[in-house]
């Protein structure tokens, strides 16, 4: 037998096209090793290890993108890997997720006995798996990234485990989480089998590719196994968005989870999925886009409702945040309508959007991780009394993450829904940006009621009030410096990201 | 196993299931896989769910049978998910049966990813093709493994 | 030279930005540096308004040239064509020196109070105040609306903190309620954007020449105007959009009511006069009916809503509601004078209405009660204060010698040439004001001292009105005289700049024949 | 001599006055009374030399305002009604602020006081010089509101405090129709210029609109207290009572007739017809509810009331020239009357009732005596200055309309007849209170200004000594006047005409009351009669009830709505809604998987059928 | 034996794990039943892969066993800590986070 044959696949598996995510596995292995051979007073630099190891891949990374010619994207190991500018702007998005993730994790777990290294070495590898989704080509190479991510975040999600709450959200994600993955490969193998048909037309060989399933389904596009499959494909990924009707586990599991892997859930998971969903519908979809439009829309519009409706009544922060998700998820999905519809803006607008969502839930986050108690899972809005009295930075933390998600100038946020609703506009989707704006206007009153609780028990000048001088509800984690500079930078971020955009627009709508 | 209320016999009507597709497999000239599905599932999966289950002792299980409601909700999604399965079959032209070809053993020159039956091609697919899932996939079991490690393994309270 | 002007611009919009941040991790207790850097910071915009001001009326430049006018683009130049540009012209010069002058007076009102967390509530109102002036020197219509919600987000947490009763609420409700609003006007603008895709920009200069070019009516030109109509409407609180006002205003703090009534409620007005109307004059004149029933609805409607409340707070707040509905008058005449006139209103109210909102703070300062019947001879402890409140109410009912007498004025003279019988319920309002203002003045100022004040006093004794009141009261009322006795140095520019925006009818015959 | 120069001086006088009082001395009264004063004075002279040395119809104009089709100019329009009524606004507003400053003496708050008189001096003259109708508008407000101010004066009072607002707001009702006319004048005769408007008016084929006519003549109802928007004249009382001169005499209420002369020329004979019987009305109606009044002040308001009928009737009938001519001599006599009655409540502590008071002749004589000169020359006595123009009014009336004639005649009747109640029950007799008891002749600066405009009352009336300019004023309609009754033969009856009213007047005043009577006669003997005549035909109850009953319920039902229906229900109730469909699907999230999974199969089958376009 | 038979049987046992696990209330056989879908999967895998004549069908089914073994373990995992929390697997009385 001639083994020839395999070089030309083994000659396409250039890993140094890998760097940052084998970087990252490689930090992660590390942290085992030291968490071996450090003595038992030095491993409390483990995390700080973690953190400084991710901000030395950004700033690689970072001036690899920077670095980056505008047309360059490449397919590697069997055309299973298609990096593209997207895929580079992505790392910096993985990578910022997972620093933040790191810090909050350090505030976190500060407070409670529980396994630290494992954290963060779970964390990298995570992130790793983002960075490898959102560059996968091929179903097999999406199928594991995605189920190395699923399987991180079940024990993330359940890792409090001195806490019911956490392992029974650990639970629900498990279950939901395998039977979606289990639609999703049905889908999968659908759409495999039926593009790899020898008798039909467009078929090909390695059908789980997506060049060639597109290929296939621009010439089957009615077929009712290719809807099937990538219908199922789709289920799959709305429940790893969020959408409805598949965004019902969404606070649920929310809350329960320790308030870093809330924040890692509702921004990288999240991110990672909006992208392979573009990816998907742009790429292999293409084809079914006249079906897939409509249905997108009613769903990102219900959505959108779903997401600002529910959390009016909701005093839990964590599940407000899960529902705000789902409403972020909504717009999201809007947008990626209207790429479909042809918009040329919105593919960078998502990724903008996803970068000013990320800003925002994690300064949130941040603050929620300082005030969150032993019991993790019930952190109420009233705990937020009088906030602003005794700490004054975090609620002004507060104030700018809440204030970019409801998109309110000149925050990040408010950036980000512009970009994103003239996008949407210019797609010619007016209902569905009318639904957005009725979001926005519907989102206030919970974003705003939870600053109101924060800010306005506090002073009065006389005017008709009177003075309320009462003591905090909880204890409140004081910020430590390092713990301040991270709340700063996302502070500065938010702001900075709401008056200039110059180099993160040159480099999304450009390069795109 | 699914309406059966001992999860014991559940696991064993799994098993058996399990085993069928293994059977199946065979007929399908898939032997390795065939054993691995033995190996893995029968062998190790459901050892670890019988284990499991036997651990968690059997009598908290509840013998209480479904309500007539859930019972309903099932007929009706048994009914609507075999009226969308079949809606997905019921063109055969949609899916024509392609001409089955008696598989080689080893890979050809031409046609390196062809049906073969040698276990060789798998090892040859996984390290070439399949390098990076394959690499991954190690990855994930580690996780997986820290996991298992970091929800069961009784800390004391010194680490960092 | 217009570099060197525009500096300027950026001095007066971004140093009280700069100095609120700067305020923010001040000391609580560090009273006295708090107040000389929030004072910088309100002084600085004032003095750059009325120097540009200065400069721009004396200068023999037609209005409708942009002044200082200058561009940066911040990062979305390229793709969407938003570019941070600033520029003054006849129509904005009025509202960017309200702007400066208001907030200096409500900046110095504010100084001089006691308020908890001093430096947190000047922080609030400088970034307030930023907002405000890059409102009105923005020529780019999205950095014009970001402004606005800049200086609209203070509002809320101010109203929120340092209100008065049901502030949670009235918080609440005015920030739903204007985010409603803003937003439908964002929709409104993009539409604009979109509507002329040949030049892909926000700038309001060159969507002008493209749309008096194209004669802007398309499909959208319709639906776009009616966005910014009722966007804008429920931002000026248009009738019956106008619910969160008056709530709003009684909660708020003095300093930003204020600052919201007087100046940053202008926005939407400024934004039909300066952008809706100009840019989409076809799709305007099919609205017109419907914002002239509805502002007769503000004058008519809320003016005897206003004579029954007996609240003073919620009688300014809808007084302030109330003459919001002479403007969409002006506005609904698509013409110079009519549109004129409601720049001087804006002006002119801008200034009242602050007055108003500060003096009502000032009584209840002394009285400690905004119930109107419960009151009763004040005059005789603080007659200053009465000399100033009997002015603004005077000014806020449109007495001749303040700007607000020429801006109901030209409103009525403009309005009656298209549409006469509208006139009539309109001027019923002037009976109205005069009504409801003047018994505010009876029944607070005249009259015996009651009972309730006489309890009062007696362990608060009442003093005249102090020097951190006079001033902004004087500075106020100062502007409103300027323009109130000789309009035409502001008319000439705003004249100008308007013929450009809206085609010149037949002139009348000059008003003044000699025939000696 | 440069004209504007003069013009401009003397309306910016009293401003600067004003001005200087309101921002330096406002502490310092007597300082200010001398700013003012000295203001006035000057305003006064320069008044006279125009008067005498501006022969010339003069006009200067400035713009003032420009935007668009809308054009408003400043400008001064100065012809023989200008000249005249110059010279009355700033000669009796000089006479009124001596008078104040013996007047206002021991009033602390001299300061405003004299703010408010220069700032209505100011005013007034802005009418006066106004070439324009804008520009007549905007001072017409001032006045309103100067008149505000200076009625609440005594603001602790609860008159003052009702009053002023009343009077603002009537005057306001008026400025209202007028804000109307003035806006349909504006594109109508595409000019609101008073000369423009004189000449086109003179062109062939100019044909006068009604309806503006009928809009403008509201400021005049408004400012000169005409039926229906009368009441405030009488509460406006609550002043102090140089202020009731100023307002009542020389100025605020004759800027409506002098509105009514500058405008005469677009004014249509309908609109002339209503004016007649508007002020004949008014001259009867207020004669009569003069006699129920017990309040010196009020009994000269009325009377205000009804000589300004008089006027009105004048310009109706069609002579402007003789309106103004009693507006002159009015303004003579009744700031005498005003002044006087100042003088003897200054000297009773305040006491303004008339039955309290008594025996004054002796206490203070020659207050008395000039107050009879005022008295006699309000009635028209023969050869008082109120004969002459009073007379030529009755005259036209005459030969014009007979109605009118009658009710002007009995107007004069009555007036003698309050008026001889007024003088016989305050002054002589014996003194019925303690207030009345203690009376002392008045000081110096208010004398002096009593003597001066006691001379004006008995010479002014002589046109031939006035100044020919403002001579024309009057002369040809009273050449006019004169042939007309010649033509008719009717010398001889107004020979009779020219006593027999006041003659009656004053015996039967003198029959009914007696001399010093303790208690109104008309309220002993015919009770009822009294009442009716004290209601004054209701008008302040209908007002009152239209405002408390109509107008506060209708503001408060509308106010009622406006919190329950548009902030409750539509705001609050749509929030509230989807605060509700928000709890629902917060309950949705029960928290079991198997529900969770049920939502899956739905969103499978959804999807799926969407797909296959099921939907 | 035919395509169309394979992925029937495919079919059959999918709708059975997912009615499994739509009705079934012990997690332990809930977890059995996404067990089972999985092995549906790699049945129609298998099946396709052998019709269609390509290998990576087969491949991925030895991913899918890879990964269905570690989620099972990590399931077991996380229900055994529960478990020793609430005493409990059935699925009814996990629902402690709701609303």
């Amino acid at each position: 037998m001639n083994l020839e044959v395999f070089k030309v696949f083994a000659e396409s598996n250039i890993w140094s096209a890998l760097w940052v995510e084998i970087a990252l596995v490689l930090l992660a292995l590390g942290l085992l090793v030291l968490e071996l051979v450090l003595p038992a007073n030095a491993k409390r630099t483990i995390p700080s290890v973690a953190i400084a190891g991710q901000i030395i891949l950004l700033v690689l990374a970072s001036i690899q993108l920077i670095q980056m010619p505008d047309d360059c994207s490449g397919m590697y190991f069997s055309q299973m890997i298609l990096q593209t500018p997207q895929s580079a702007i992505m790392r910096i998005f993985f990578l910022l997720g997972g620093i933040f993730v790191s810090y909050l994790g350090t505030v976190y777990l500060a407070r409670r006995e529980l396994p630290k290294m494992e954290f963060f070495h779970i964390v990298l590898v995570v992130t790793a798996a983002f960075m490898i989704l959102v560059q996968s080509h091929h179903f097999v190479v999406f199928f594991v990234a995605l189920e190395t991510l699923t399987i991180g975040f079940y024990v993330l999600v359940a890792y409090c485990r001195t806490s019911s709450a956490s392992l029974e959200a650990g639970l629900k994600f498990l279950i939901l989480g395998g039977f979606s993955s289990a639609m999703l490969l049905f889908g999968i193998v659908l759409l495999y089998g039926v593009a790899g048909n020898p008798l039909l037309p467009g078929y090909s060989t390695d059908s789980m590719n997506f060049s060639n399933l597109a290929t296939f389904i621009t010439q089957n596009p009615t077929n009712p196994l290719v809807l099937g499959g990538a219908v199922l494909v789709l289920v799959g990924m709305a429940f790893k968005i969020g959408v409805v009707p598949f965004q019902i586990w969404v606070p649920d599991v929310y809350q329960g989870a320790p308030t870093p892997v809330t924040a890692f859930l509702a921004v990288c998971s999240k991110a990672a999925g909006f992208i392979v969903i573009i990816n998907l519908l742009n790429g292999p979809f293409l084809g079914l886009s006249d079906v897939f439009i409509p249905l997108l829309a009613v769903v990102a519009g219900l959505t959108i409702l779903f997401g600002n409706i529910a959390p009016l009544s909701q005093r839990n922060v964590k599940r407000v945040m899960g529902l705000s998700g789902v409403a972020h998820a909504g717009y999201l999905l809007a947008g990626v309508v209207a790429i479909l519809c042809g918009s040329a803006i919105a593919h960078g607008a998502i990724i903008f959007y996803l970068f000013t969502y990320l800003l925002g839930s994690f300064a949130v986050f941040a603050v929620m991780a300082h005030v969150s108690q032993k019991e993790d899972e019930i952190q109420e809005i009233d705990h937020y009394e009088n906030f602003a009295k005794h700490n004054p930075f975090l609620a002004l933390a507060l104030v700018c993450g809440l204030g970019s998600l409801a998109g309110i100038p000149p925050l990040a946020g408010f950036i980000g829904k512009l970009i994103l609703f003239i996008a949407i506009f210019k797609a010619g989707l007016y209902t569905l940006l009318g639904i957005a704006i009725l979001g926005v206007v519907i989102s206030i009153y919970y974003y705003f009621g939870w600053i109101r609780e924060a800010f306005f028990h506090i002073y009065a000048i006389g005017e008709r009030g009177t003075t309320d001088d009462r003591e905090q509800l909880v204890d409140v984690l004081k910020p430590t410096p390092m713990h301040a500079l991270a709340i700063g930078v996302l502070v500065t971020g938010i702001l900075v990201l709401g008056f200039y955009q110059g180099g993160l627009i040159d480099r999304l709508f450009y390069m795109l | 196993m699914v309406v059966g209320r001992n999860p014991v016999n559940g696991a064993m009507f799994m098993i058996l299931s399990l085993v069928g597709v293994a059977g199946l497999f065979v007929l399908l000239n898939a032997f390795f896989l065939a054993v691995l599905q033995i190996l893995v599932y029968a062998g190790a999966v459901m050892v670890l769910f019988l284990f499991i289950v036997m651990l968690l002792d059997v009598d908290v299980v509840s013998k209480r049978s479904p309500g007539n409601l859930t019972i309903a909700a099932g007929t009706v999604s048994v009914f609507l998910l075999g009226l969308g399965f079949v809606a997905l079959l019921d063109r055969p032209q949609m899916l024509p049966e392609p001409t089955l070809l008696a598989p080689e053993r080893l890979p050809s020159l031409e046609t390196p990813m062809a049906f073969v039956t040698g276990i060789q091609a798998y090892g040859y697919s996984l390290f070439t093709k399949y390098m990076l899932p394959f690499q991954m996939t190690g990855l994930l079991l580690l996780v997986a493994m820290i996991g298992i490690i970091v929800l069961s393994k009784r800390f004391e309270n010194k680490s960092v | 030279m217009d570099a060197y002007y525009s500096s300027f611009i950026y001095l007066a919009v971004f140093v009280p930005l700069i100095t609120g941040l700067m305020l923010l991790p001040m000391n609580t207790s560090a009273v006295n540096t708090t107040r000389s850097i929030a004072l910088v910071g309100f002084v600085v915009p004032c003095i750059v308004s009325i120097w540009f001001a200065f400069g721009f009326y004396t200068s023999s430049a037609s209005g409708e040239v942009y002044q200082a006018l200058s561009s940066v683009d911040l990062g979305l130049e390229g793709l969407l064509g938003i570019s941070l540009r600033f520029g003054l012209n006849g129509v904005s010069m009025p509202m960017f020196l309200l702007a400066g002058i208001v907030g200096l007076a409500s900046g110095l009102y504010a100084i001089a109070t006691a308020a908890h967390r001093l430096n947190l509530y000047l922080a609030l109102l400088l970034i307030m105040l930023s907002g405000l002036m890059g409102t009105f020197a923005s020529t780019d219509i999205f950095f014009f609306y970001f402004f606005h919600e800049l200086a609209l987000i203070p509002t809320f947490i101010m109203i929120g903190i340092w209100g008065g009763q049901g502030r949670r609420t009235a918080a609440m409700e005015m920030a739903v309620y204007l985010t409603l609003g803003a937003m439908i006007s964002l929709v409104g603008l993009i539409m604009l954007y979109a509507q002329a895709p040949a030049i892909k920009t926000f700038n309001l200069i060159e969507l002008k020449k493209y749309f008096q070019a194209t004669g802007g009516a398309t499909v959208l030109a319709d639906n776009t105007f009616a966005m910014l109509l009722f966007g804008f409407g429920i931002l000026v609180s248009l009738w019956p959009f106008h619910s969160w006002a008056p709530r709003g205003y009684a909660a708020a703090p003095s300093s930003a009511a204020m600052l919201h009534a007087g100046v940053l409620k202008k926005f939407g007005l400024y934004g039909l006069i300066q952008i809706a109307a100009p840019l989409l004059p076809i799709a305007g004149s099919q609205w017109i009916e419907v914002l002239i029933w509805l502002a007769l609805g503000n004058i008519v409607v809320i003016g005897f809503i206003t004579m029954a409340q007996r609240d003073l707070k919620l009688m300014v707040g809808y007084s302030s509601v109330m003459h919001m509905g002479y403007i969409f008058l002006g506005i609904a005449t698509l013409s110079v004078a009519g549109m004129g006139g409601a720049i001087l209103l804006m002006f002119a109210h801008g200034l009242s209405a602050a007055l108003m909102f500060m003096l009502s703070t000032s009584v209840y300062r002394r009285t400690h009660s905004y119930d109107l019947n419960e009151m009763g001879g004040l005059g005789q402890q603080a007659p200053l204060l009465a000399g100033f409140f009997i002015a603004a109410t005077m000014a806020n009912i449109g007495l001749p010698g303040f700007a607000n007498f020429w801006g109901e004025f030209t409103i009525f003279i403009a309005l009656w040439n298209q549409y006469p019988w509208v006139v009539v319920p309109a001027a019923t309002g002037v009976i109205i004001s005069a009504v409801y203002g003047l018994r505010a003045v009876a029944n607070i100022f005249f009259g015996e001292v009651s009972q309730s004040l006489k309890d009062y006093s007696k362990e608060h004794p009442i003093t005249d009105i102090r020097l951190g009141e006079r001033v902004p009261a004087i500075i106020l009322l100062v502007a409103l005289l300027a323009v109130g006795l000789y309009p035409k140095w502001m008319g000439d520019k705003l004249e100008s700049a308007l013929l450009k925006d809206y085609a010149k009818p037949q002139a009348v015959a000059p008003a003044n024949v000699h025939v000696n | 001599m440069d004209w504007t120069k003069v013009f401009l001086s003397i309306l910016l006088l009293p401003l600067v006055a004003a001005l200087v009082n309101m921002l330096f001395l406002r502490r310092n009264g007597t300082t200010a009374a001398l700013v003012s004063i000295t203001a006035a004075f000057f305003s006064m002279v320069l008044a006279m030399i125009a008067l005498f040395k501006c022969t010339e119809r003069y006009s200067v104009s400035f713009p003032w305002l420009s935007l668009g089709d809308f054009q408003a100019s400043m400008g001064i329009y100065y012809n023989p009604m200008t000249a005249t009524m110059l010279f009355v606004v700033t000669f009796v507003g000089f006479l009124i602020h001596v008078f104040s400053v013996g007047y206002m003496s021991d009033d602390p708050a001299k300061g405003r006081f004299f703010t408010g008189l220069s700032i209505f001096m100011f005013s007034m003259l802005g009418i006066v010089l106004a070439d324009n109708l804008i520009m007549m508008f905007v001072f017409w407000e001032l006045v309103g509101f100067s008149s505000y101010m200076l009625i609440a004066h005594y603001w602790n009072t609860e008159e003052a405090r009702s009053a002023c607002k009343k009077a603002f707001i009537m005057n306001r009702i008026g400025d209202f129709g007028m804000l109307l006319g003035i806006a349909w004048t504006y594109w109508h005769y595409k000019t609101v210029n008073l000369q423009a408007l004189e000449v086109f008016s003179s062109q062939p084929g100019f044909v006068i609109h009604g309806g503006i006519a009928l809009l403008l003549i509201c400021g005049f109802i408004g400012k000169s207290a005409q039926f229906p928007l009368h009441t405030w004249l009488p509460d406006a009382m609550a002043g102090p009572t140089p202020v009731s001169a100023l307002i009542h005499a020389a100025t605020m209420v004759a800027a409506g007739i002098y509105f009514l002369c500058r405008i005469f020329c677009i004014l249509d004979a309908q609109t002339l017809e209503v004016i007649v019987w508007l002020g004949s009305g008014m001259v009867v109606y207020a004669g009569i509810c003069a006699f129920a009044q017990t309040d010196i002040k009020k009994i000269l308001a009325y009377s205000t009331l009804s000589q300004l009928g008089y006027m009105a009737a004048a310009v109706g009938l069609g002579f402007p020239g003789l309106a103004l001519f009693h507006t002159t001599t009015h303004a003579f006599f009744k700031a005498l009357l005003f002044l006087g009655s100042g003088s003897v409540i200054h000297a009773c502590h305040h006491e303004q009732d008339i039955f309290k008071m008594g025996g004054l002749f002796k206490k203070m004589p020659l207050t008395t005596a000039l107050f009879a000169i005022g008295t006699i020359a309000l009635c028209g006595v023969m050869f008082t200055s109120g004969y002459f123009s009073k007379d030529a009014i009755i005259e036209v009336a005459y030969f014009k309309n007979t109605p009118v004639f009658i009710l002007l005649i009995l107007g004069a009747f009555l007036t003698a007849g309050y008026m001889g109640r007024l003088f016989y029950v305050a002054f002589l007799g014996s003194p019925k209170s303690q207030n009345s008891e203690h009376a002392h002749e008045s000081g110096f600066f208010m004398l002096v200004s009593l003597v001066v405009l006691a001379g004006m009352s008995l010479i002014g009336g002589y046109t031939q000594g006035w100044a020919p300019f403002a001579r024309q004023l009057v002369s040809g309609e009273l050449d006019t006047v004169h042939h007309q009754i010649v033509s008719l033969q009717a010398e001889g009856l107004f020979s009779v005409l020219g006593i027999l009213p006041w003659a009656i007047g004053f015996a039967i005043a003198l029959l009914f009351y007696g001399i010093g009577a303790k208690k109104d006669a008309l309220q002993n003997h015919l009770p009822s009669v009294y009442s009716f005549v004290n209601q004054k035909l209701w008008f302040d109850e209908i007002y009152g009830f239209y405002v408390r009953n109509v107008q506060q319920r209708f503001a408060d039902i509308l106010n009622f709505c406006d919190v329950v229906l548009v902030g409750g229900l539509l705001v609050r109730g749509t929030a509230g809604l989807v605060g509700v469909v928000g709890m629902m699907a917060r309950s949705l999230h029960v928290g079991n998987i198997h529900i969770y999974v049920y939502w899956f199969l739905a969103g499978l089958i959804i999807y799926w059928s969407f797909a296959m376009g099921y939907f | 034996m035919t395509l169309h038979s394979v992925i029937l049987v495919a079919g059959i046992l999918f709708i059975t794990g997912f009615l499994g696990v739509l009705l079934r209330r012990n997690t332990l056989i809930v977890l059995m039943s996404v067990e089972l879908m999985l092995n549906a999967v790699n049945l129609a895998f298998v099946g396709f892969s052998r019709y269609n004549n390509t290998m990576d069908g087969a491949v991925f089914v030895f991913f899918i066993i890879t990964v269905a073994a570690a989620e099972v373990a990590v399931g077991l995992a996380i229900l055994v800590a529960l478990f020793r929390r609430r005493q409990t697997v059935m699925l009814d009385t996990i629902n402690q986070l709701k609303d």
